[in-house]
């Protein structure tokens, strides 16, 4: 759904300022890199200037030969710079915007789709900042970061007239590509561009899947393809890429990313269980396992994503016996998809447990085989060692969760940014929602639950304190002070016993600290945050208690009912949660209370399926109540995220499919035709529904 | 069987990390936690480490176990509710 | 005498150091220079700590010697050319 | 010599705006602190303003009661801003200088300084900026740092008027001292500008003692009392102030600094044996020993610089044996006292090698236990040892000396710069010399020889470069390269080793590394420095026999014969090194040069002395020649100091006082009035005779 309407930009000060700051900064760039960038040329047409124009040859969609990437042929070194020193117009304007998701497997599915864009923007008078104007499109340069070989991509369209692209280095020169190496380089160059939008989706996936980069554009990379098939492509090209994965770094989880333990082999999983294209993966997998032994640990995992338990465990059992005592550089990966396996899906906790202590034994530096042991130990009621555990975690505080960030820094309030309201889809509730208003009810909240420290916390913190409240939930407050001064030294007992010894050589320590041990800073500190929670969470609760008691109505803010909702959802108290986001999302839509709900009824809808207390016509009526209330939620975030120029959810995608594969396809789109304005289904249509009937391996009925 | 066998000085030494010298001027960071109570600074202690190679048999006995039960328990019988087929 | 002695398990290793974890949960960082030769990933090792009270006692008999050595040599006459007088 | 030309200032934008800026920076000030601040505001009278300012009454020497500081009286706690708020004349301005070593033992002694400056600036139309400027001083503001009470100490002299005197805490608030405690806290206030100024030039001798704060005037402390005698009064407030000497931080080579170690400590020393203070310093510490037994390690170094060996190795041996087993948390810096002295005086290479191994058992993170490791194994030409031990060297690589910064930043070119060439001491080879000619001279050098690494080396890093170049003056190149590939692991070795074992579990390591060691990344890196030197040496030495060979003139500018002699300095070529430097100041005067030339003429002076193959006579008169040197240099350096507002230098003291014990102050000042003219005389007598006659303990032949 390109329009006019869906594509933000920002005003440059210089005409092609952006781009020339996105190649200074090339040598910064890590791992997966920014978004790609989009730079316009745009220009209110003179006569003299079109007729200029005019004389050009129409648009020409394969890459000019005299670009290195064309083809290897002469010419190739010329500066990149001097690639743009055409075209002058009249009152020309430059713009930009980031972008995600396009299909970037050859220059010129690169090309159609910032045609498609340049047509949009020229389609009828723009507004632009308050006033109308017929713009033209002079040309259009894309810039996508190759994290396979650190470098940057650029396709530069004319309109009308030539495509070229070529390839920089970190240092903004020109890479010359031999021609046999320019399918690879474009294989790498599309996957870095699907793993970048799946990854920032699933690394940001408990926070909403917010982006930050408000002049981002984000698509679904599974349906723009020019080329077909986009997760099959990926499927494909994944063998040519996988000995390079390390090199697009890895989960905030994983603290030193291996061949099977990285955002690539991240993504395939995603792709494969969104497109439910596990077969060709299957396949792929096994093929090149022969190579790869250490495959064993992605090809495990596809097949419990497709619910081929007993294919997995025999796969998993067979490499762990097969080694000896021998450790394999993949071990304690593989023990660690086991003990999850175990733990969540068979509940079996104490062999969970082994088999996470195996995984520490052999990986104690990694973060998910402690992540595990810990969890194994609240399953199994065995506080102590679950603490203990969680104060061996290995902590790594500058980690953090991909996230996109800007090239070009832009301030929030600047006159440069244009943000159109998309009026091609209008849902009164959703994307009428004054941002004003809701600044202000954010001021009237108390600082004290505005500031609740756990709200900040980032990347592997948020998973221990998850363990931690874990803890709590079972203790209690009171009994978890008991267990902690029982197992850990406090700091002040620390601090006397690491006084060196003076005058007569003191006696090492004071009794008592072998048996105890120090509780690292960080686990201190997440009990300072719990504790903050837990006075909240208390004192609304007693609050609540105590309006009820007297008949009076309680009434707070949607921006309090989510924070309040956010606490309770931390410290596991479900039920309480869903009830402080139903109560918020009464006064108005809020997009984040609408995401969490979202998961309630997800959790609770699958519990319910698995509660044997039921009959089966109970279970029926009550899962079709929460089938409803899924569709009403996902229909609204998708306006919403549409509304903030994003077409893609994963979290979406994921959430439907749950009520797809209960209702059909057919059924659904009744279903919300029938509740929403034609603007929104169709919008449904094109970013849900339609994934799911055109762009999966037939996993869903129609 | 292998083992290493050394002698060194403690230097300083606080709740979590001793220095422990060696005559050829090598500098260890030592866990305090290893260390036998009655040591402080000026202490010189003998460090024995050797492969256990015993217990290393029997641990990968239970691990061998503990595999082949979960195989019993889990990868025998197909899945009872399949939700796809590949 | 009193001896700490304890087993552990082998995780990663370089040249330079080892990560052993022990039963209770504790990793410890441990110099590779004292493991013996032949220990990989997935050992188990055991480790023994004693205080050496006769190298200590021998030790401080030569420094004592080496001190009075020092105090005959250079502390029993007055020096040559004294340049003050305090 | 306290004249319009020894004052630089700096022009402030708005008056006071350093005062402020100080003020603002308070809580960053740690350790010692930076140099006091004077801030002065001055104005062209004019007849009504000087009318106004006539009513006032003369100046008040001592404090106004109503400030804290002047007896903890009342309104104590009115903000230090609303202090500064009298004195208003029109045409006024605003400039400051930094200032060390004014004496700040009480409020009376500091307005006395200040209004000596400021009758100096009133004596004569001041040349300001290219004009001639009748300027009086409406008030003077001066800000010394309380380096163990961490607290600002301000004096406002208003003239005419009251003086002012108030303590700040780190945040700017005045803090309340109460009347019992002021003297005290004048004490430290004393102590801690004593210490600045002996800590700076002692870091930084083997820089030149250069300061990079060129708007700086520095005094002698030692001379520059109010209150009579300086030394004497620094001894005995040690006591007060040594159990908080810590808090002034400790040279570069002190790891962790402790009582007996740290600034304040080693200022007791240079004091005392600047003054030949040593029978009162002795007496004061035997005093404190009583009560603090480590203080043996301060008596100790007292004894040995009054040249009481037997004393001092009774000291050592009794406390070392004391203590039996049991490590005192001194032991380790007395057996480095006892293990430098062995090494140094006595030569004793196999007794300082125990007893430095003996140190660095009981303090293995401390520095200076292995330098003087590897300095003895150096001496007992076990090479092998002496780079495993220099390999072991603990790092600190944020350690620096302690230097003068400035607390408002100032550009080098700036407009605001007042720096007049003081008149009153002319010698035209040095206070004529033209900085221009200078710059061109080093733009001219090549870079090689301009940029070479070791140059640079900071702090412990020279210490441990130094080592290493005697290391390599005993083997030669070729023969040091093959020790270190004996001794250590290279690079690439390492990284093949530290590869995680994969598929079969690997071998831990390849055969060799448990007897090899991996070499430190820094000291790898000083055999590249090393490299360097070398390469310069050599490459000038083959030169300039290349060309005598062919008798042609060897010419090099004094800049490059100065870098010349720095490198073959620091290989240990220090008869080299004097060729070159003598050659350079041939061409011009160089205060570095000169330096230089200075300690390696005492260190032959000091070796004739003991050279037993010489014949009295030939040893008499070699001195002789080498005292009229060291004479001309200390002249020609005091005047150059002078020229740099800087009257002090440990350095000259201490050089010259060989040439004092040689032949007595009074034929020392013929031989300075015979060669130089009235005014360098003067200024010889005034910051160098003088000293030895007034301010020493009787140490000194007249």
């Amino acid at each position: 759904m390109l329009s006019q309407g869906s594509i933000p930009e920002v005003r440059e000060d210089d005409i092609g300022s952006a781009i020339d700051e996105r190649r200074a900064k090339l040598p910064q760039f890590q791992d997966l890199g920014p978004p790609d960038l989009v730079s316009i040329v745009k220009y209110t047409p003179s006569g003299s200037a079109s007729s200029h124009n005019n004389k050009r040859s129409s648009m020409q969609l394969e890459p000019s030969v005299s670009s290195s990437a064309g083809g290897g042929g002469g010419g190739g070194s010329a500066a990149a710079g001097d690639l743009h020193a055409n075209d002058k117009h009249k009152g020309e304007v430059g713009t930009f915007l980031y972008c995600v998701g396009a299909d970037t497997s050859d220059p010129t599915s690169i090309a159609v789709f910032l045609k498609n864009m340049a047509d949009a923007i020229a389609e009828k008078p723009q507004v632009w900042f308050g006033r109308h104007k017929p713009y033209r499109v002079a040309r259009v340069t894309f810039a996508t970061w190759n994290a396979f070989r650190q470098c940057d991509v650029e396709v530069v369209v004319h309109i009308p007239g030539a495509v070229q692209s070529y390839f920089l280095d970190t240092r903004g020169e020109v890479l010359t590509v031999a021609a046999e190496e320019r399918e690879l380089v474009w294989a790498e160059t599309f996957a870095s561009g699907v793993v970048r939008a799946i990854a920032m989706m699933a690394d940001n996936r408990e926070d909403g899947e917010v982006n930050n980069v408000v002049e981002t554009r984000i698509l679904n990379p599974l349906v723009s393809g020019e080329i077909g098939d986009v997760a099959d492509h990926f499927i494909d090209v994944f063998p040519l890429l996988y000995a390079r994965g390390v090199a697009l770094g890895a989960p905030c989880d994983v603290a030193c990313a291996s061949r099977t333990n990285n955002y690539l082999c991240e993504t395939l999983l995603h792709v494969t269980r969104l497109t439910r294209n596990f077969r060709r993966c299957r396949a792929m997998l096994e093929a090149l396992q022969r190579d790869h032994p250490e495959v064993v640990v992605l090809l495990a995992r596809v097949l419990l994503d497709a619910d081929l338990e007993v294919d997995a465990v025999r796969l998993v059992h067979d490499d762990l016996s097969a080694h000896g005592g021998l450790v394999t550089a993949h071990r304690s990966e593989l023990l660690c998809v086991q003990a999850a396996f175990l733990l969540d899906a068979k509940h079996d906790y104490a062999a969970a447990q082994r088999l996470a202590q195996a995984a520490v034994d052999c990986a104690p530096s990694e973060f998910r085989p402690w992540h595990l042991l810990v969890q194994s130990y609240v399953c199994l009621n065995d506080i102590e060692n679950a603490l203990l555990a969680l104060n061996g975690c290995p902590v790594a505080p500058n980690r953090d969760r991909y996230i996109f960030k800007r090239v070009v820094s832009v301030a929030q309030d600047s006159a440069n940014l244009h943000l159109p309201l998309p009026m091609d889809v209008v849902l009164d509730e959703v994307t009428g929602l004054n941002s004003r208003d809701i600044i202000n009810e954010h001021k009237s909240v108390s600082p004290a639950l505005l500031n609740l420290p756990a709200a900040t916390l980032k990347a592997n913190a948020r998973t221990r304190y998850h363990l931690l409240t874990e803890i709590a939930r079972k203790t209690g407050w009171e009994s978890l002070l008991r267990y902690r001064s029982k197992l850990f030294v406090m700091e002040e007992e620390y601090q006397v016993a690491s006084t060196p010894p003076t005058e007569e050589g003191d006696p090492l320590k004071p009794d008592g600290i072998r048996t105890k041990r120090l509780c690292e800073r960080w686990l201190d500190n997440l009990f300072m945050v719990l504790y903050e929670d837990l006075k909240a969470y208390t004192l609304w609760q007693a609050e609540q208690l105590h309006f009820e008691a007297q008949n009076t109505h309680y009434s707070k803010t949607t921006t309090e009912w989510e924070l309040l909702g956010l606490c309770a959802l931390r410290l596991g108290h479900r039920e309480e949660a869903a009830t402080a986001f139903e109560a918020g999302l009464q006064h108005r839509f809020s997009a984040e209370s609408s995401r969490k709900l979202l998961q309630i009824y997800l959790h609770e809808r699958s519990r319910l399926k698995k509660d044997s207390d039921l009959s089966s016509s109970q279970v029926t009526a009550a899962v079709l109540d929460y089938d409803n209330k899924i569709i009403d939620l996902c229909v609204k975030i998708c306006c919403w995220n549409h509304r903030w120029y994003s077409e893609f959810s994963v979290l979406l995608l994921d959430s439907l499919s749950v009520v797809v594969d209960d209702m059909g396809i057919t059924k659904l789109s009744n279903e919300i035709s029938s509740r929403f304005p034609e603007t929104v289904v169709q919008l449904a249509n094109d970013n849900l529904l339609a994934f799911y009937a055109d762009f999966t391996d037939d996993g869903y009925d129609k | 069987m292998a083992s290493v066998e050394v002698s060194l000085t403690v230097g300083r030494l606080d709740a979590s990390l001793a220095l422990l010298t060696t005559k050829n001027h090598h500098v260890i960071e030592f866990p305090t936690m290893l260390l036998p109570d009655n040591i402080k600074a000026g202490s010189i202690v003998k460090i024995q480490v050797a492969e256990d190679a015993e217990l290393e048999r029997q641990e990968l006995e239970q691990f061998q176990t503990l595999q082949d039960e979960i195989l019993e328990k889990y990868g025998r019988h197909s899945p009872q509710s399949p939700v796809l087929k590949v």
